[in-house]
């Protein structure tokens, strides 16, 4: 018999930020944002809602209210595969995908999300290797996500790992951009230093 | 140098008044210091604001300063002119001023309402005022002019609507002309089997009104009609109506359907999906659309009939019909009726499910629409009333989907207004046929009439499940073995906060309504406007519901919006009310913006002539020198902007009433 | 008694205008009789200094015609304003600015670089331009200066009739003269010509089709132009319906469409906007593509409305208010 | 009309078959399809997460690059992969359509030295092969017309979400009608444009292979010999952990998982080594063929 | 004259706009925008007319000689004219005025022709507040700044004014 848990689920208006919704309904994507009439079928059409913690309908809602903490502590965010089922499905053209984006970004910039999830891991690796190579080389990428996530993956995936060398699907020398390096460095320096020079959203 | 040519001899003494509307305006404008400002404005002898110039004391306000300070203007400054114009014209007529002194400058809509900056809307408003008062200076006291009206109505669409308006007027003995383009009236309430929330049967309350139009002396009624012209105005249209050859002599038919009998083309071969029955049985080539259609005549569709078509036929048709009423050699017939009012009742087209992929109608064969199932359900439809699946069987569990193609910005934005009541009346239908466990998907529950609050808490006690929540999709993989061979719907349970997947045999779509196909077509016959969705456009959502913006011309039914039949029956009675005392009143008052042509000026250079639609210009061969016909022309002032020698002239909106608006705007801008 | 005195000056023009004078035929002879010519640079030999020697308003009548844009015409209608107690604008250009008016399209800058430098003609290596003030072994010499814009008389001094045409009829210049001589005089600011549009006593008039909608404009030399039929409908750009009559018709009888040389009609602000409305009007389409091929037949807007008036047009018209025609 | 080449990361890793196979049959159809020189990584869906405009300025590059070689000529960029070519579309539209990025990025491009005007054409192979080399040509191009061949076309999502640019998005047709003409059976099924997971099968696993599975299953109940992609993730998930699924969910799941583009080519003859069908971990056991 | 009384531009300049809108349609869809309380650029100000054809381009013009800065034209859709067709007669205009008025040196964006129906209040306040943002790049109308070319093509060929004008300097 486990004892019964009880936890506080009242929310008092200061734990919460109606700033959040606002800054979200600002970024690309999310203007429709308040636009929402809660018919869930984002959260129905979604292929993966069945682990989400959160519905997405639910995520909508919950950052319109300034739920802040819960929406960035939530997994529904790391879910979602960007299939796009839920925006085009809105019936309110809410760009959900778009904002699923906005709100990893902010997870990660406020450095809010589950340790052993290797999403934003996979997304800096993959930063750092394009920042390198211009290419990315998703063998490579995984299995150094794993390694700062999950070693033991790397073994059990050895199988597979070898299986695609041996079909050449898999190299072990790293895909380089064919000239342009440079190029593509300074351009995403300066998007640093354009963007400082925008008024911030 | 034209300023001093036509200024008024009189000296100008204006009086202008500032309404603060409440708060609409005065929250926005500086009423006082727009009074002030106007105050010091050339001839202005008084200035003056006011909490509600439309109120009683509001006029009376002007009405006296007119009689003590002997004004001989008025500019008013509140709303637009299409709101109060009539108000204070009247105000100053009646202490003998003539209405066409007044002038309105419009700083609700055009400026407190929609400006931000109450600085930058004072200015605007002061603008505004500054043109109406430069304006006035050439304003001439004209006279309106009466003209007579014809006292017959047109009626067009014979759906519930235009047969409630129908035998209003014919009642109060107006001669009435309904027109429909079926070969029956009823319209889409005769395919319903019950209605709302009653629940009693539609055509036990809709065959005896078709029978009253059919037999109502001052009803001519029309069916297998159209419009093809609308002439004229208020009070004197003139209506070219297309009378479509039926092959039946409707005054020697009875509807005995001994000649659907007799037709060769075996029903199973023919193509032809019945319409009534939204193509769930099929039809011959003479066929009646339904029992009861009224007129209780067949009618022969040239598209099916061999003989039409081939022109060879045994014509076993003609031999069954004792009275000798089918005629192959009849022809369209045109016919042109004079009215003096017009109603617009055109009703409404089913949305076409199909558009939503993802519900899998046309796809799936067991997914319906609630149309459909109006008839399945139906004694008089084609299963007998009997509620079964296309494969015969009888279903055991049921989805009825709300808001199909309604609140969703790729179909229709809008609410369908109908579609909740008529998808409950689905699940009871359902139920007490087939005792079938049956799902209510909805986004919101809209029950918002009397008796319909009710009406859901009946369906609730009667246990049907409802869930909270938009479909996603309607689909034919299984997940689990339970699902297998099923129609799966996925859906949240928003108010569960899971994702469900729900098999079901049977799916109703609660599809919304839509604008006809060829509203665009009606609204430019009848010049009226639409709104953006495509439903005409009322000429006060509120203040003018039924009345659009053409004079004469008024709204009964779904063709003005998504309506279901209760207000649909009140807004005709009301479209009627409004048709009868235009022509009960026996004339109209027209605007007297018309144009005239200054002699001394026109050169006889012709241009004018083929720019007026409504050929009121013609040339005095006399004179050598073109004129206008007063009575004809509608005052759009085309001719006095081509005019090359400013001979063409618009009473109210004369050159120099314009030059003096620019130049007034921008005095303050 | 004497005579009255008259003069007769010419600014910025083609000196048609004094042709006109001439035209007046033995009519003239009479008009010498009545009047005594005081300054008339084309015809005799007056100078500057016999005009300034008169007393102001000493000359009852002075003809001015040519559009202005120098230093020297604008001092020559002020003085010549000075001492005439009735001053005309004669002709065209001095009226509204006329075909010189057409200048003022383009900058001062713009033209003097083009006449002094771009122009095919040109050979000015070392890039001379007019001075003012220019020594020579003989003495100083001084240019009159070159205004910014082309101006029509009543924007330099204030007018008192107007009397249109390129060049004026002999007619109306005559009825001007008896006019002046009996003092029967038409209030300040009048044109001297009948306040209607050509079309009204237009010979051709009765061929114009009472619905003259408009398919394709053509240029004169493309087609064989009827002698009766009205120009308008032959597809000619005839700006009759907008354009002062009293030129007896010199134009249509020569077979050429009107061009507008006299002005428009008194209820007109704009002369070209005007007929550009009525043209436009008539356009027998409402396709936007097909009235821009229309159109495509007016290749010169600007230069075809506004060939005897941009001085004096709506968007142009440099001193807000002239007297005169319509213009407020 | 100027077609260039983007292969994207992954059509010179994993799924080299796609590329060896889509060259090839362009190369057979005489359009030879020249590659992007200096293409970079397209910015892809994963970068959106860390800096949304900095994966935009890097698709915007490849765009830039694509305008230069094309000088005036209209240019189609033909992005075999679904998420290349959707980030490139992203790219394009974003840039129109909120003006703050689009003057960041071009801004950023000037430093850069690259100027973009918007003029390229962002295209899928199926969308060039069915549009504009049309069915008529590739059914005359199927010397050996695959027989009946039970296919299962999967899109997977980004090439028909957010932008239908050129079918259908619920269901989309192109890949049914291209097969179809070189003689394959396309199976009706509904799952066509189902997500198969994405990047998820790497990174949650659990959630990731859940969606291959209900795929893998429903293509076997309809009767499918083979699943047929168009996207080297897609392909990549379905094929690659088909033994873990099995244990997973244990029911076997083993069916081959081609790209479109070498059922393509084998209509057209080509051999199999050309079209890198010998790539793959589940042979393509051609008996209908 | 009105150009004397009126205030002077602020720094942050506000563009004067005159709107001839319809009775019909543009001006009830500005109602329309009113009562839906769209708020939009206050720099316009509708004065109107029964119908678009009644629309004189004089009008246009001493609009702009009196100060606005820019014109816009509103009428009902085509096909929708409350009169059947003086929104047509207008268009005709208003295309050949658009060639004089570039030609006279005065920029595209400063005259509009927008069809606007009595529904669209949602589209009056997107056209005012686009046109108004368009006309405050260009800056106030200075009509002595006319004649100014940047694009030399408007104007006719150099020919025949020129020679006018070396008339003129030498005379």
């Amino acid at each position: 018999m486990s004892e019964l848990k009880i936890v506080r689920r009242i929310k008092y208006q200061q734990e919460l930020d109606l700033s959040f919704g606002k800054d979200v309904a600002a970024t690309p994507g999310g203007e429709d944002l308040y636009k929402c009439i809660q018919c869930g079928t984002c959260s129905s059409t979604c292929p993966v809602s069945v682990y989400m913690d959160q519905t997405p309908r639910r995520i909508i809602a919950m950052t319109r209210a300034g739920f802040k903490d819960d929406v960035l502590a939530s997994n529904t965010i790391w879910l979602c595969s960007s299939c796009y089922a839920c925006t085009v499905e809105c019936p309110k053209s809410l760009r959900i995908t778009d904002i699923m984006y906005a709100l990893k970004q902010k997870a990660i910039a406020e450095k809010v999300y589950p340790r052993n999830l290797p999403i934003p891991v996979l997304a800096k690796e993959f930063f750092s290797a394009v920042m390198k190579t211009g290419r990315s080389n998703e063998g490579r990428i995984v299995a150094r996500v794993w390694l700062k996530t999950n070693p033991l993956k790397i073994l059990s995936h050895a199988g597979l790992g070898l299986k695609l060398l041996r079909r050449g699907r898999m190299s072990i020398k790293t895909e380089r951009m064919t000239g342009g390096h440079d190029q593509m460095r300074r351009l995403l320096d300066a998007v640093e230093t354009a963007r400082a020079a925008q008024p911030t959203r | 140098m034209i300023m001093e040519k036509k200024s008024p001899q009189e000296e100008l003494r204006i009086g202008v008044y500032v309404c603060h509307c409440g708060a609409n305006i005065a929250s926005k404008v500086d009423v006082e210091s727009t009074r002030d400002f106007a105050a010091k404005l050339p001839h202005v002898t008084v200035a003056r604001d006011y909490k509600f110039a439309c109120s009683d004391p509001g006029q009376e306000l002007i009405q006296k300063d007119i009689k003590e300070l002997g004004l001989n203007r008025v500019v008013v400054a509140s709303c637009s002119p299409q709101l109060h114009e009539k108000t204070f014209r009247n105000a100053c007529a009646d202490v003998g001023l003539s209405p066409f002194y007044v002038q309105m400058a419009n700083i609700r809509e055009h400026v407190s309402w929609v400006t931000e900056d109450p600085e930058l809307a004072t200015r605007k408003a002061k603008s505004l005022v500054a043109a109406a008062v430069r304006r006035l200076a050439f304003a001439a006291p004209l006279e309106t002019k009466r003209v007579p009206v014809h006292p017959d109505v047109l009626i067009v669409g014979g759906g519930i609507a235009g047969i409630h308006a129908s035998l209003i007027l014919a009642n109060a003995g107006r001669k009435v002309f309904l027109v429909e383009r079926e070969p029956t009236i009823g319209g889409h309430m005769a395919q319903f089997d019950k209605t709302f929330p009653t629940m009693d049967c539609a055509a036990c309350i809709l065959t005896p009104k078709m029978s009253d139009v059919k037999n109502h002396p001052n009803i001519m009624m029309w069916t297998y009609s159209e419009v093809e012209e609308v002439a004229g105005f208020t009070g004197n249209f003139k209506v070219t109506v297309r009378r479509k050859a039926r092959y039946i002599k409707e005054e020697l038919c009875v509807g005995c359907n001994d000649c659907v009998e007799a037709c060769v083309l075996k029903k199973d071969r023919v193509q032809v999906p019945d319409e009534f029955n939204v193509g769930l049985s099929r039809r011959k080539a003479v066929y009646m659309p339904f029992p009861q259609s009224t007129p209780a005549c067949v009618v022969i569709d040239p598209e099916q009939c061999l003989q039409l078509m081939k022109g060879k036929c045994a014509q076993t048709c003609v031999e069954a019909c004792e009275r000798a009423a089918i005629d192959f050699d009849q022809s369209d017939e045109i016919v042109e009726i004079d009215v003096g009012a017009i109603i617009i009742a055109t009703g409404y087209k089913p949305f076409e499910a199909r558009r939503i992929a993802e519900y899998g109608y046309g796809k799936f064969a067991n997914v319906y629409t609630t149309l459909e199932i109006e008839r399945l359900v139906n004694a008089s439809g084609p299963t007998g009333g009997e509620l079964r699946l296309r494969d015969g069987t009888t279903p055991k569990v049921a989805g009825v989907i709300h808001c199909v193609g309604s609140r969703d910005r790729r179909y229709n934005p809008y609410c369908s207004n109908v579609c909740c009541m008529g998808a409950l009346k689905m699940a009871h239908l359902i139920k007490e046929r087939t005792g079938a466990e049956v799902f209510n998907f909805y986004v919101d529950m809209r029950t918002a009439f009397k008796g319909y609050e009710e009406f859901y808490d009946q369906i609730l006690s009667e246990g049907v499940q409802f869930v909270r929540g938009r479909v996603a999709e309607v689909t034919d993989w299984a997940m689990t073995d339970e699902e297998k061979g099923k129609l799966v719907i996925r859906v949240e349970d928003t108010l569960v906060g899971v994702a469900r997947r729900i098999p079901v045999d049977m799916v109703v779509l609660a599809i919304g309504l839509e604008p006809q196909a060829d509203a665009g077509e009606i609204q430019r016959k009848f010049n009226i406007s639409c709104s953006n969705e495509g439903f005409f456009l009322e000429r006060h959502p509120k203040l003018g519901p039924v009345s659009t913006f053409t004079d004469g011309i008024f709204l009964a039914g779904a063709c003005q919006g998504p309506k279901d039949i209760p207000e649909t029956v009140a807004q005709a009675g009301a479209a009627a009310a409004e048709a009868l005392c235009l022509v009960d009143k026996g004339f109209v008052e027209i605007e007297p913006n018309t144009a005239w042509i200054d002699e001394e000026v026109c050169s006889g250079c012709k241009t004018c002539i083929p720019l007026c639609p409504f050929k009121a210009i013609s040339r005095d061969e006399e004179k050598r020198i073109a004129v206008i016909n007063e009575a004809l022309c509608k005052g759009c002032g085309t001719c006095v902007a081509a005019c090359p020698s400013g001979a063409a002239q618009q009473n109210l909106f004369t050159d120099e009433q314009i030059y003096e608006e620019i130049e007034g705007v921008l005095s303050y801008a | 008694m004497s005579k009255p005195k008259a003069g007769f000056y010419w600014c910025a023009s083609c000196g048609g205008c004094e042709e006109s004078v001439v035209d007046l035929a033995e009519a003239i002879l009479d008009v010498v009789d009545a009047i005594d010519f005081v300054f008339f640079p084309v015809a005799m030999d007056f100078k500057r200094e016999d005009v300034e020697a008169m007393e102001d308003g000493e000359m009852t009548v002075c003809f001015i015609n040519g559009a202005l844009r120098t230093s020297e015409h604008r001092e020559m209608a002020e003085l010549l304003r000075r001492k005439s107690q009735f001053l005309i604008a004669y002709g065209s250009c001095s009226y509204q600015g006329g075909i010189p008016g057409l200048a003022n399209l383009y900058s001062r800058s713009q033209i003097l670089d083009f006449v002094y430098g771009g122009s095919p003609s040109t050979a000015n290596p070392e890039g001379n331009r007019p001075q003012p003030h220019f020594h020579a072994p003989e003495g100083d010499l001084e240019l009159p200066t070159f205004d910014s814009e082309v101006k029509a008389l009543d924007q330099v001094v204030d007018v008192d009739f107007y009397l249109p045409g390129c060049a004026p009829p002999p007619s109306l210049l005559k009825a001007a003269v008896e006019a002046l001589l009996s003092g029967e005089l038409p209030p300040k600011g009048s044109v001297l010509a009948p306040d209607k549009a050509l079309c009204e006593d237009c010979p051709r008039i009765d061929s114009k089709p009472n619905e003259p909608l408009i398919s394709e404009f053509k240029r004169p030399w493309e087609i064989e132009i009827d002698h009766e039929k009205c120009l308008l409908a032959q597809g000619l750009l005839c700006l009759g319906p907008a354009t002062r009559s009293g030129c007896d018709h010199v134009c249509i009888n020569g077979n050429m469409p009107c061009t507008g040389c006299m002005g428009p009609v008194s209820r007109v602000q704009d002369h070209g906007s005007a007929i550009l409305s009525a043209l436009a009007s008539l356009i027998d389409s409402d396709d936007p593509q097909k009235i821009d091929d229309v159109l495509e037949g007016i290749p010169d807007p600007a230069g075809t409305f506004y060939r005897y008036g941009l001085p004096h047009s709506t968007l142009f018209a440099k001193c807000g208010i002239t007297q005169g025609n319509g213009e407020t | 009309m100027k077609y260039l080449y983007y292969p994207g990361c992954s059509l010179k890793g994993t799924s080299r078959g796609y590329e060896e196979s889509i060259l090839a049959i362009f190369e057979k159809l005489q359009l030879p399809l020249q590659e992007l020189e200096g293409w970079n990584c397209c910015g892809a869906t994963a970068y959106m997460a860390v800096d949304e405009i900095k994966a935009l300025a890097l698709a915007a590059r490849n765009l830039a690059l694509a305008e230069q070689v094309a000088g005036n000529e209209p240019v189609s960029l033909v992005a075999p992969c679904n998420s290349c070519y959707l980030v490139l579309s992203k790219a394009q539209r974003h840039m129109e359509e909120f003006e703050d990025i689009g003057d960041v990025i071009v801004k950023a491009m000037r430093e850069a030295g690259l100027r973009y005007e918007g003029h390229v054409h962002v295209r899928h192979p199926l969308d060039v092969l069915v549009n504009d080399v049309g069915l008529d040509a590739l059914r005359r191009a199927a010397s050996q017309p695959l027989n009946g061949l039970k296919v299962a076309c999967y899109y997977g999502c980004q090439v028909v979400r957010p932008y239908a640019t050129f079918d259908d998005q619920h269901n989309p047709q192109t890949m049914h009608e291209l097969l179809k003409a070189v003689g394959a059976e396309p199976v009706d099924w509904s799952l066509g444009t189902r997500c198969c997971g994405g990047s998820l099968t790497g990174t949650i696993e659990k959630a990731g292979l859940r969606l291959c599975y209900i795929l893998l299953r429903e293509a076997k109940v309809r009767g499918a010999d083979a699943v047929a992609t168009c996207c080297p993730l897609c392909q990549f998930n379905l094929e690659c952990y088909q033994g873990q699924i099995a244990s997973m969910f244990g029911d076997e799941v083993d069916i081959p998982v081609t790209y479109f583009s070498q059922l393509l080519g084998k209509a057209m003859g080509i051999d199999e080594r050309t079209l890198g069908l010998k790539r793959l971990f589940v042979p393509l056991t051609t008996a209908a063929v | 004259m009105p150009d004397d009384v009126s205030l002077p531009i602020a720094e942050d300049f506000q563009p004067r706009i005159i709107a001839f809108f319809c009775n019909w349609c543009t001006y009830t869809a500005s109602d329309l925008a009113g009562t839906s309380r769209m708020t939009y650029a206050p720099n316009t100000r509708v004065i109107r007319v029964m119908c678009s054809g009644r629309i004189d381009p004089q009008f246009v013009l001493a609009a702009l000689r009196k100060g606005a800065d820019g014109v816009l034209l509103g009428g009902c859709h085509p096909g929708d004219c409350h009169y059947q067709a003086g929104n047509y007669k207008c268009l005709r205009r208003f295309r050949l005025l658009k060639r004089l008025l570039t030609q006279l040196g005065i920029e595209e964006e400063r005259v509009r022709l927008e069809w606007i129906a009595a529904s669209e209040g949602d589209r009056v306040q997107k056209v005012t507040n686009e046109m108004v943002e368009q006309i405050r790049k260009l800056g106030p109308l200075r009509l002595e700044k006319i004649p100014t070319h940047p694009n030399g093509e408007a104007a006719p060929a150099p020919a025949e004014p020129m020679a006018t004008a070396t008339e003129g300097a030498v005379s």
